[in-house]
């Protein structure tokens, strides 16, 4: 198996590298084709040590040691079992089918062999993360993660504002990264190593106090990673970053790591309910602000983007309450329809020339039926809607917060499920149906290439048939999670709460088609206050641009300009040029004349018979 | 008592010549005031006892040093009035004052010593003269013979300084004009 | 092999004083040949090198003046030994990719006497003879800023002579100071810092003396508030002089805390671990905030130098294996990392003789090696894993994190800030639309810079994955380091602060001593 | 009626006399020889001189033997003593002296060296010297004082332009004021102690307990004042740097060591018994001397444009640096004093004769003295091993190490640090680094700028000749690898010093 | 008072010290200044015979002896370089003694 495991995650290295080889050529084919197919083959490994482990067993393999002085021993150690497993299978799925689409997505770009050379080096790295087993190793992937989201969101790095998100990205995730590296110190010098199961073995022995502390690092890397409030403004802005990434990296498995750290550290937050629950309490509350800006928004993938942070809420709600595998369930599910879902935005955009305001769209539903289609049964899935996926994963995060008593969580969660709804499908009959009105524009649609299509097509069927997988999946999983099942024991409840919430999503859904099947432009609604502050993002950027980015550099100037150069440097030639000054000032006593320097000498001879006077005088007083 | 009044009239004496010497506008007066204070200080010597240095006092000073000051003078035709910019003059006398006084009180004091031996003391019936040719040829006789070396050395300084060989400075003439320079020195003295 | 020290040591400087006989259109191979033997030796060096002995090796000891204790005394271990070879192996390459330098004779010449002065600071035992390496590295480097730097270059190099100098000579009263006491304790006069290791000093002298060293070191380093020199120096250096000043030079300071003031004068650490932290907080966020608000490419990495030299002293007093092995290992790194990203600043200098950030932009598409290799140093000063930076960073602030929690919260700004400039300057000058006429026909990096930058780029990365290789003899020496410092602490805070690496290794063995 | 003396010629200890009488021999045979035939070369002179000297040489060697067998050695009434003291002094003196007289075989021709006088005055000079260092008795040491002062005065005046005279008569009149100081506080103490030799002085001043302290504390000030302007202490060192730059490069140069030596050493001799008396006074007026000397000199040099000027502000304050031996008063002080003096004496001469040999007749447009920073301007690029020679000298007077003067830093600041004066080590070495930088100065004017006079004429090693570049290159192979001579030279010292009891 | 000791010879001799360090100072002739000059060793040349007269030793004669020694050879060589100087610059006056300073 250690070869299946050796295989799945440096496949993806290697085809990084070969495309890497061509990255300063222009397009190759080859360099698109190779690390597709490698992926490919990261994917059937991954697929046999997932049948491996779901017979129960791990792998566990330790390649050499990376860092190793005085107690500190961090090897290169990676771990597939069920948890990473099922991340592992997400990640090369998502992944092949990205690079497969990239490949006609990214046709026309000058820096096709570059762009695979990332997306591949992404899928490493993200391996890295996955497979690690232990927390310096799975930081090496969430660093490098971090790394190739940098630079694929800045893919197009003569645009100023893919550069700033770019940069934006990497360092919010910056900012997280120190959570976790703290967490990762305290994990160190109280249990004495970094290994998982070493430290959850130890974590029983250790103080809860720092065992909260631990958690809520941790967290706080996690937050970075998944975008959480307040740190969630990167997410957005990402989307400057070409299609396939988005989808594979935004909406897929990078920004899915925060909670996969949170189901890997299980040991931990189950000692600290408390953690918890305040994790569940952010990430409903992510859901619903994600949700509510999305509704009002018209750019196509900021809308899907905040769809995702709206969802990574959910799942940190499932595992804040202590329902890991659910929350690993909805992000496995979540995969899939998020991918599919921006991919067909990937369509769409490359008909409609890369115009992002679906409101300059309309009826498209003619010209791109694939995409059409593929677009409708994500968004369904994405709803919750009966039989797709993401009923089974997203109502079972209801369940979840109903069954454990947090009835307000529940409730904010059931609103944004029908917000959910409504802007998805607010943006497919946006995009969709009603008129036509992309000709006023100019543009000439057309549909994509039909093996882009035929790559989206296992996400399509994964939409709509992962939730079936739920009980296998169930079995699998709960061999290292916790096996809490959870379901609402009173039939009748569980039925109202099923069927109910199902009518409550429909009519989300009619009432964003009655509203946006004929798109025109709300003035009045425009104008309202709530709007406008939904419209600016709570204005959360802004404040963030105002009160800290602009600080931060006025800041910087004043340290350079007023205290550098202007305190401390002057300070510094100012011991200088006192000696030199002084020096300039008393060098006239030399004049050169003779009678002065006679004065001078005698001078001398005064003061020091002065002091001889005073002394000699002190001494007879004293004696006296 | 008449050591007491000898000590008072030449001390006033002295410092009133040297003060002249100081002070005076006069080059001439300066000059004679210092001879004639050499010549009172000599009287010290004598009241003192010690007659072979007031014998040298006059001779050495009076006679020789005076004498070379004077045809100096002439030299440097200083005997019309001087003209010199005395300006400091409170920084110069506070100093001076200051110099004295301090010196004075811590001098005043009486001096406490049991352990004061002479190493060649002064034997009675001897003539001052007789027991300092005894010290100086015995005990001094290095001093005494450096000295004679250090006149030497004066009157080769004086010499060579006041003399000819100073006319033209070999240092400030480049070297291939200095043969020319030889030559006509050499016609000079020729 | 007995004495190949001295002859690491003397060899450059034997070679350039045959230099000045060598024709200079030869000059070039004179030196290249010359350096890459003297690399070569250093390679020796290390693979004669035990990493398994924690102690010194190769000692070489000679009296050079018997009655005042003083003697020419070398030796390594873990934690010289690499920067012997970095030096020269840097040495080597800025000699062998020399760009077009006006009286190249002279430089080489320098560059030899320079290397020399390098090798010895970090070879030397004894005090003295430390001090003389110390000080005389000063004159090849003020030679190379002031006579190859820019406008600016005199007031650069005599700044940084007279800076360094005074601080220097400060620290000479306390290695005279701390051979008084040894010779009031023994009797005899005595350099050699194995003896002075020996010397358990009462606290109120620990206090004074590390003060007197701590100057002559931080403002080598430099450290907060005495770093105005650095970014003066390295903004008229050349870029062979920035390149060495960066990656060996500054380094001498912080080899200097972890040879001398720790082992010397463990309870005064203890006592000044705090302030020191403070100091090293300050160094690491606000040069970098500072670094941020530069317009001048090669003072970002000037400043940003100053930056991880704070978290290099951070890990320093961290007075634990992990932190010291880290901070040392971060020396390496840092070393490799910021002399590449100062070569990277020639070459482009080179091409456009400016290196105003406002000047360039968009240089990632017609330049697009250089731009990859300065993403990869970007990305490595920046601390990214698998980069030779992190592991120093991780393990110097995952050493103070012992120490203080705070602190280390506030030092692992580094993380962030770091990042800030680092990007904000790779995306001024590389991202963008190439707006300058002159920018759009830039050759990218030529064959003789690849020689130089290839293997800092492989070295970075290398050691970033598989660090191994050197950070076992660092931590095998740090040990020993670590454990005399326990032995020696008098306080009660000094011997809880510093691990004792006896208990926790080998009980057994203690106690079977015990025993006995 | 006084007794006839009767002295047998073995307490006379004559052989004491032997390496004073050595150099008046020669004197008196150059100027014997000129009588007999004028107008000889002057290479003629320079080899007796240098003859004599080594004669000289030879016999203080056979001394310092003789002194390490049987101590200190009286001679003649116990006039001469020759200690350890005075046989370091002397045998500084006279190696100096070796370094500077071949300096006068220069290939442009200087007034005074054209004149056997300068070579006999110069022979009288180290005579007189060594009578000064090799006693104890104020009065020889007043008259041997004034023998090498007037010889002095004629050496600077011999020069001949009108800066020499004007330095000559600066230097003399200020000298006679000193010498006035002497007398008075020689006069002072005889006064005090019926005595005036030093031992019996402070055996006299010990077994009283200083009781008569206002007397000491007077005497003190005068001889204080005197020797400081012999050692150019700061109030007392006016007249340096125009003598300095009145004179020529080679004379400023010796100068610079060697009147000083012979002062360091009167001084120690009166000084230092009374430092260990406890005396409170003398400690804070020497502390006060010698850190004015040291820092003010150190400022005044930072300012000079003239190279020669700046480096006789830094002789003032080497010589305030080593004074601090004097306050500190330990053996070791007193041996590190002679040590770095001896260190000192190489770089500085060095310096000097690199002056020397860049001295040109005629200045340049533009060019204001002898020796300006911008006449060094670019010189690495017409000659870059003067430059870098020049550059080796600065270093070393900078103390920076190997070179010499540094060892010598390196000892006081060490016995200052055992001798318990922690805030003068301070202070001496952050004085170094004020030091530094006007030596830093000429290093960056040679290496790093560009020419500043535009002509043709050479002004660069115009006056070099082959003996000139051999001094210098024995200075420069001294400075450089003095490290290997500091331990036996320290040996032999402190041997001397310590027998002598200081 | 009317008893003379030793201290009214060191006082005397005091003041004419004084007396000639005024003249030093004050005087701007460099003739008058070599006056002064030797108005200091005189005054010495009194205390010494003083000294030496109250305490029965000759070594003071000696010292005042070789005092009177040096101050005539110092004005030998001293008139030396005063003739020279008057040659070049034709002054003996202080003022013209100014050319280097700083």
């Amino acid at each position: 198996m250690e070869m299946y495991l050796y295989i799945a995650l440096f496949a993806p290295l290697a085809g990084s590298l070969f495309a890497a080889l061509f990255s300063a050529s222009p397009k190759t084919l080859i360099a698109g084709i190779v690390p597709s197919a490698l992926l490919f083959v990261s994917f059937l490994s991954s697929l046999v040590l997932l049948v491996y482990v779901m017979g129960g067993e791990t792998v566990h393999v330790e390649m050499m040691t990376w860092m190793a002085t005085g107690d500190l021993y961090i090897p290169y150690g990676f771990l597939v079992d069920q948890v990473s497993a099922t991340m592992m299978m997400v990640v090369t799925i998502v992944s092949t089918i990205v690079h497969i689409y990239s490949i006609g997505y990214m046709d026309h770009d000058k820096s096709f062999n570059r762009f695979f050379a990332w997306l591949s080096a992404f899928v490493f790295s993200m391996m890295i993360l996955v497979m690690s087993d232990n927390f310096a190793g799975l930081f090496i992937g969430w660093e490098g993660v971090g790394l190739c989201s940098w630079a694929l969101i800045g893919f197009w790095y003569h645009k100023e504002s893919a550069t700033w998100a770019a940069n934006e990205a990497f360092i919010m995730n910056r900012i997280a990264d120190l959570g976790m590296l703290i967490g990762i110190f305290l994990i160190y010098w109280n249990t004495g190593s970094l290994q998982y199961d070493k430290v959850f073995a130890a974590m029983s022995h250790v103080d809860i106090a720092i065992v909260s502390t631990i958690g809520i690092f941790l967290f706080i890397g996690a937050m970075g990673k998944s975008a959480q409030f307040p740190l969630h403004t990167w997410l957005a802005d990402a989307m400057e970053g070409p299609t396939p990434v988005s989808a594979l990296i935004h909406a897929a498995t990078m920004v899915t790591a925060g909670v996969y750290l949170v189901v890997r550290a299980n040991p931990i937050y189950d000692l600290i309910p408390d953690v918890g629950y305040f994790i569940a309490c952010l990430g409903a509350f992510v859901a619903m602000f994600a949700a509510s800006m999305a509704l009002v928004n018209r750019d196509m993938k900021r809308i899907i983007a905040y769809s995702t942070l709206s969802q990574l809420g959910y799942m940190f709600v499932a595992a804040g309450l202590g329902a890991y595998w659910v929350a690993l369930f909805h992000l496995m599910a979540h995969a899939f329809f998020k991918a599919l879902l921006f991919l067909g935005a990937g369509n769409v955009m490359h008909a409609m020339n890369d115009e992002l305001d679906p409101f300059k769209m309309g009826g498209l539903r003619h010209t791109m039926k694939g995409t059409f289609i593929m677009m409708t049964l994500a968004s369904v899935a994405l709803a919750g809607i009966f039989p797709l996926a993401g009923f089974f994963s997203k109502d079972l995060i209801l369940e979840v917060a109903f069954i454990e008593n947090h009835y307000i969580l529940y409730t904010v969660l059931l609103l944004t499920a029908g917000m959910t709804a409504f802007y998805s499908f607010r943006l497919v009959a946006l995009i969709f149906h009603g008129e036509e009105r992309y000709k006023l524009f100019g543009f000439h649609p057309h549909e994509a290439y039909k093996y882009m299509l035929i790559a989206m097509s296992p996400l399509a069927l994964l939409a709509v048939i992962a939730g079936a997988f739920k009980m296998t999946y169930f079995e699998m999983v709960t061999k290292v999670l916790p096996m809490t099942e959870y379901h609402v024991h009173n039939p009748i409840v569980y039925w109202i709460m099923t069927i109910g919430t199902q009518l409550f999503v429909i009519a989300c859904i009619l009432y964003a088609y009655r509203k946006y099947e004929v798109a025109k432009e709300d003035k009045k609604m425009e104008e309202n206050i709530g709007y406008k502050i939904l419209w600016n993002q709570y204005y959360i950027p802004h404040f963030y641009e105002e009160y800290i980015s602009k600080p931060y550099r006025e800041l910087s100037r004043i340290f350079w300009k007023d205290i550098d150069m202007k305190v401390v440097d002057a300070t510094v030639d100012m011991v200088a040029n006192v000696f030199y000054k002084t020096g300039e000032k008393t060098r006239g006593m030399q004049d050169g004349n003779l009678s002065s320097m006679l004065q001078l000498m005698v001078v001398g001879l005064v003061a020091m018979l002065a002091l001889a006077a005073v002394y000699s005088i002190a001494t007879v007083l004293v004696a006296g | 008592m008449f050591e007491a009044i000898a000590f008072y009239l030449f001390a006033f004496l002295t410092i009133a010549m040297f003060y002249i010497t100081v002070m005076s506008k006069h080059a001439l007066y300066s000059m004679t005031a210092l001879a004639a204070g050499m010549i009172f200080i000599s009287a010290f010597f004598f009241i003192l006892g010690a007659d072979f240095l007031g014998a040298v006092q006059i001779i050495v000073y009076s006679g020789a040093v005076m004498a070379l000051y004077a045809f100096g003078m002439m030299f440097f035709d200083s005997t019309r009035e001087l003209k010199e910019k005395t300006t400091p003059s409170l920084l110069v006398f506070g100093l001076g004052g200051m110099a004295a006084l301090m010196t004075v009180i811590i001098v005043a004091a009486p001096i406490v010593s049991d352990n004061i031996a002479a190493a060649y003391p002064i034997v009675e019936g001897v003539g001052n003269t007789q027991a300092v040719g005894m010290v100086l040829f015995t005990k001094y006789l290095i001093p005494f013979e450096v000295a004679a070396v250090m006149l030497l050395v004066a009157m080769i300084s004086g010499i060579v300084l006041a003399g000819k060989k100073m006319d033209i400075s070999l240092t400030l003439v480049e070297d291939d004009e200095i043969p020319q320079h030889d030559k006509e020195k050499e016609k000079a003295e020729s | 092999m007995d004495s190949i020290l001295t002859i690491l040591i003397f060899f450059p400087a034997v070679a350039g004083v045959l230099g000045f006989v060598v024709h200079k259109d030869s000059i070039r191979a004179y030196g290249i040949s010359v350096a890459a033997i003297e690399f070569a030796l250093s390679l020796v060096l290390w693979m004669g090198y035990d990493p398994n002995v924690s102690g010194m090796q190769f000692m070489e000891s000679i009296p050079l003046i018997p009655e005042f204790g003083i003697s020419y005394l070398l030796g390594v271990d873990g934690i010289s030994l690499f920067i012997i070879v970095m030096a020269s192996f840097f040495t080597m390459i800025g000699i062998a990719t020399l760009g077009e330098t006006k009286r190249i004779k002279d430089m080489i010449i320098t560059l030899l006497f320079l290397q020399m002065t390098m090798i010895g600071v970090f070879a030397s035992l004894d005090a003295i003879l430390f001090y003389v390496f110390w000080e005389l590295s000063l004159v090849p480097m003020l030679y190379i800023i002031g006579a190859w730097g820019g406008p600016l270059r005199i007031y650069a190099s005599v700044k940084f002579f007279l800076y360094t100098f005074t601080g220097s000579l400060v620290m000479l009263v306390g290695m005279l100071f701390m051979a008084y006491f040894y010779q009031q304790a023994t009797g005899v006069w005595s350099f050699s810092l194995l003896e002075w290791y020996r010397l358990i000093l009462p606290e109120n002298y620990q206090l004074w003396l590390f003060a007197a060293f701590f100057f002559g070191f931080a403002i080598k380093v430099p450290m907060f508030p005495f770093h105005t020199w650095l970014p003066y120096a390295h903004g008229q250096a050349p870029t062979i002089g920035s390149v060495l000043l960066a990656a060996v030079l500054l380094k001498m300071g912080t080899y200097a805390f972890v040879r001398f003031s720790l082992p010397l004068f463990p309870d005064a650490s203890v006592f000044f671990m705090m302030p020191i932290a403070v100091l090293a907080i300050i160094m690491i966020i606000y040069t970098a905030m500072v670094a941020y608000a530069q317009e001048d490419l090669k003072q970002v990495i000037a400043y940003s130098s100053v930056s991880h030299m704070g978290v290099i002293i951070l890990g320093t007093f961290a007075l634990n294996v992990e932190g010291i092995a880290g901070s040392v290992f971060l020396m390496i790194g840092h070393g490799i990392v910021s002399g590449a990203l100062f070569y990277l600043v020639g070459v482009i200098y080179d091409r456009r003789h400016t290196k105003m950030m406002r000047e360039f932009g968009g240089l990632a598409s017609v330049m697009p090696r250089y731009a990859t290799i300065f993403g990869i140093m970007v990305m490595a000063s920046v601390g990214l894993p698998l980069t030779i930076n992190f592991v120093g960073e991780f393990l110097s602030l995952l050493g103070f994190y012992k120490q203080s929690h705070i602190m280390t919260l506030l030092a692992g700004i580094a993380i962030i800030v770091g990042a800030i400039y680092m990007l904000a300057a790779y995306k001024k000058v590389f991202f963008g639309e190439v707006t300058k006429e002159e920018n759009k026909k830039l050759p990218d990096v030529n064959k003789r810079e690849m020689f130089a930058l290839i293997p800092l780029t492989v070295i970075a990365l290398w050691l970033g994955i598989y660090p191994k290789p050197i950070l076992e003899p660092i931590s095998n020496s740090t040990e020993s380091i670590v454990q005399l410092m326990h032995d020696k602490a008098i306080t009660q805070e000094a011997k809880e602060r510093i691990p004792n690496l006896v208990d926790e290794m080998s009980i057994s063995r203690t106690s079977t001593q015990e025993a006995h | 009626m006084l007794e006839p003396v009767n002295i047998s010629l073995e307490s006379l200890n004559l052989s004491t006399l032997t390496p004073m009488l050595i150099p008046i021999i020669g004197a008196l045979v150059i100027l014997c020889i000129d009588l007999i035939k004028g107008g000889l070369n002057k290479s003629l002179y320079v080899m007796l001189s240098l003859l004599f000297l080594l004669m000289d040489f030879g016999s203080l060697v056979d001394f310092a033997q003789l002194f390490s067998e049987n101590g200190t050695m009286m001679g003649f009434f116990d006039v001469m003593l020759i200690d350890g003291l005075a046989i370091i002094g002397q045998l500084i003196i006279v190696v100096s002296s070796m370094l500077f007289i071949p300096l006068s075989l220069t290939s442009k021709r200087f007034h005074e060296y054209s004149y056997p006088e300068f070579y006999a005055l110069f022979l009288f000079m180290i005579a007189g010297f060594q009578f000064m260092v090799a006693t104890d008795n104020l009065i020889l040491i007043f008259v041997g004082l004034e023998l090498a002062s007037l010889a002095l005065y004629t050496l600077i005046a011999l020069h001949n332009r009108n800066k020499s005279f004007e330095a000559a008569i600066k230097y003399f009149t200020m000298g006679a004021l000193a010498a006035g100081f002497f007398s008075f506080g020689a006069m002072i103490l005889y006064a005090l102690t019926g005595s005036i030799e030093i031992n019996q002085i402070s055996a006299v001043l010990a077994a009283d307990e200083y009781s008569n302290i206002g007397f000491v504390l007077v005497a003190v000030t005068f001889l204080l004042a005197s020797f400081g302007f012999k050692l150019s202490l700061i109030p007392f060192h006016a007249w340096t740097p125009d003598v300095y730059e009145g004179s020529s490069a080679a004379l400023a140069g010796y100068m610079s060591v060697v009147p000083k030596i012979a002062a360091f050493v009167v001084a120690m001799r009166l000084f230092e018994f009374l430092v260990h008396s406890n005396v409170v006074w003398l400690e804070t007026i020497l502390y006060v001397l010698v850190v004015l000397t040291m820092t003010l000199a150190n400022i005044w040099a930072l300012v000079q444009s003239d190279v020669k000027r700046m480096l006789a502000y830094s002789s003032i304050s080497h010589a305030g640096f080593v004074m601090a031996a004097i306050l500190i008063g330990t053996t070791q002080a007193n041996s590190a004093l002679f040590l770095y003096w001896v260190l000192f004496a190489f770089s500085n001469l060095g310096a000097f004769a690199m002056l020397w040999v860049n001295r040109q007749k005629v200045l340049v447009a533009g060019q204001d003295s002898d020796h300006p920073f911008e006449k060094f301007a670019g010189l690495v690029r017409t000659m870059p091993t003067a430059a870098a020679i020049m550059g080796l000298f600065m270093l070393s007077l900078a103390g920076l190490p190997p070179f010499g003067v540094f060892w010598g830093k390196m000892y006081m600041i060490a016995s200052a640090v055992s001798g318990g004066y922690t805030v003068l080590a301070l202070i001496m070495a952050l004085n170094s680094a004020i030091a530094a930088y006007y030596y830093l100065k000429l290093i960056v004017f040679m290496f790093m700028k560009e020419p500043v006079y535009d002509t043709d004429k050479a002004i660069h090693m115009v006056n070099a000749s082959m003996p000139l570049k051999s001094i210098i290159g024995f200075a420069t192979v001294f400075t450089i690898f003095s490290v290997l001579f500091v331990s036996p030279l320290m040996e032999f010292i402190t041997a001397l010093v310590y027998n002598s009891g200081y | 008072m009317m008893e003379i000791g030793l201290n009214h010879y060191l006082v005397l001799s005091t003041i004419l010290f004084a007396i000639g360090l005024l003249g030093i100072m004050r005087r701007r002739n460099l003739l008058m200044l070599f006056f002064a000059t030797e108005i200091l060793l005189n005054s010495v040349n009194i205390a010494f015979a003083a000294i030496s007269h109250f305490y029965g030793d000759l070594s003071g004669q000696m010292f005042a002896f070789f005092v009177i020694a040096i101050a005539a050879s110092e004005v030998a060589v001293g008139l030396g370089l005063l003739v020279v100087w008057f040659k070049r610059s034709g002054s003996i006056d202080l003022e013209t003694l100014k050319s280097m300073r700083g």
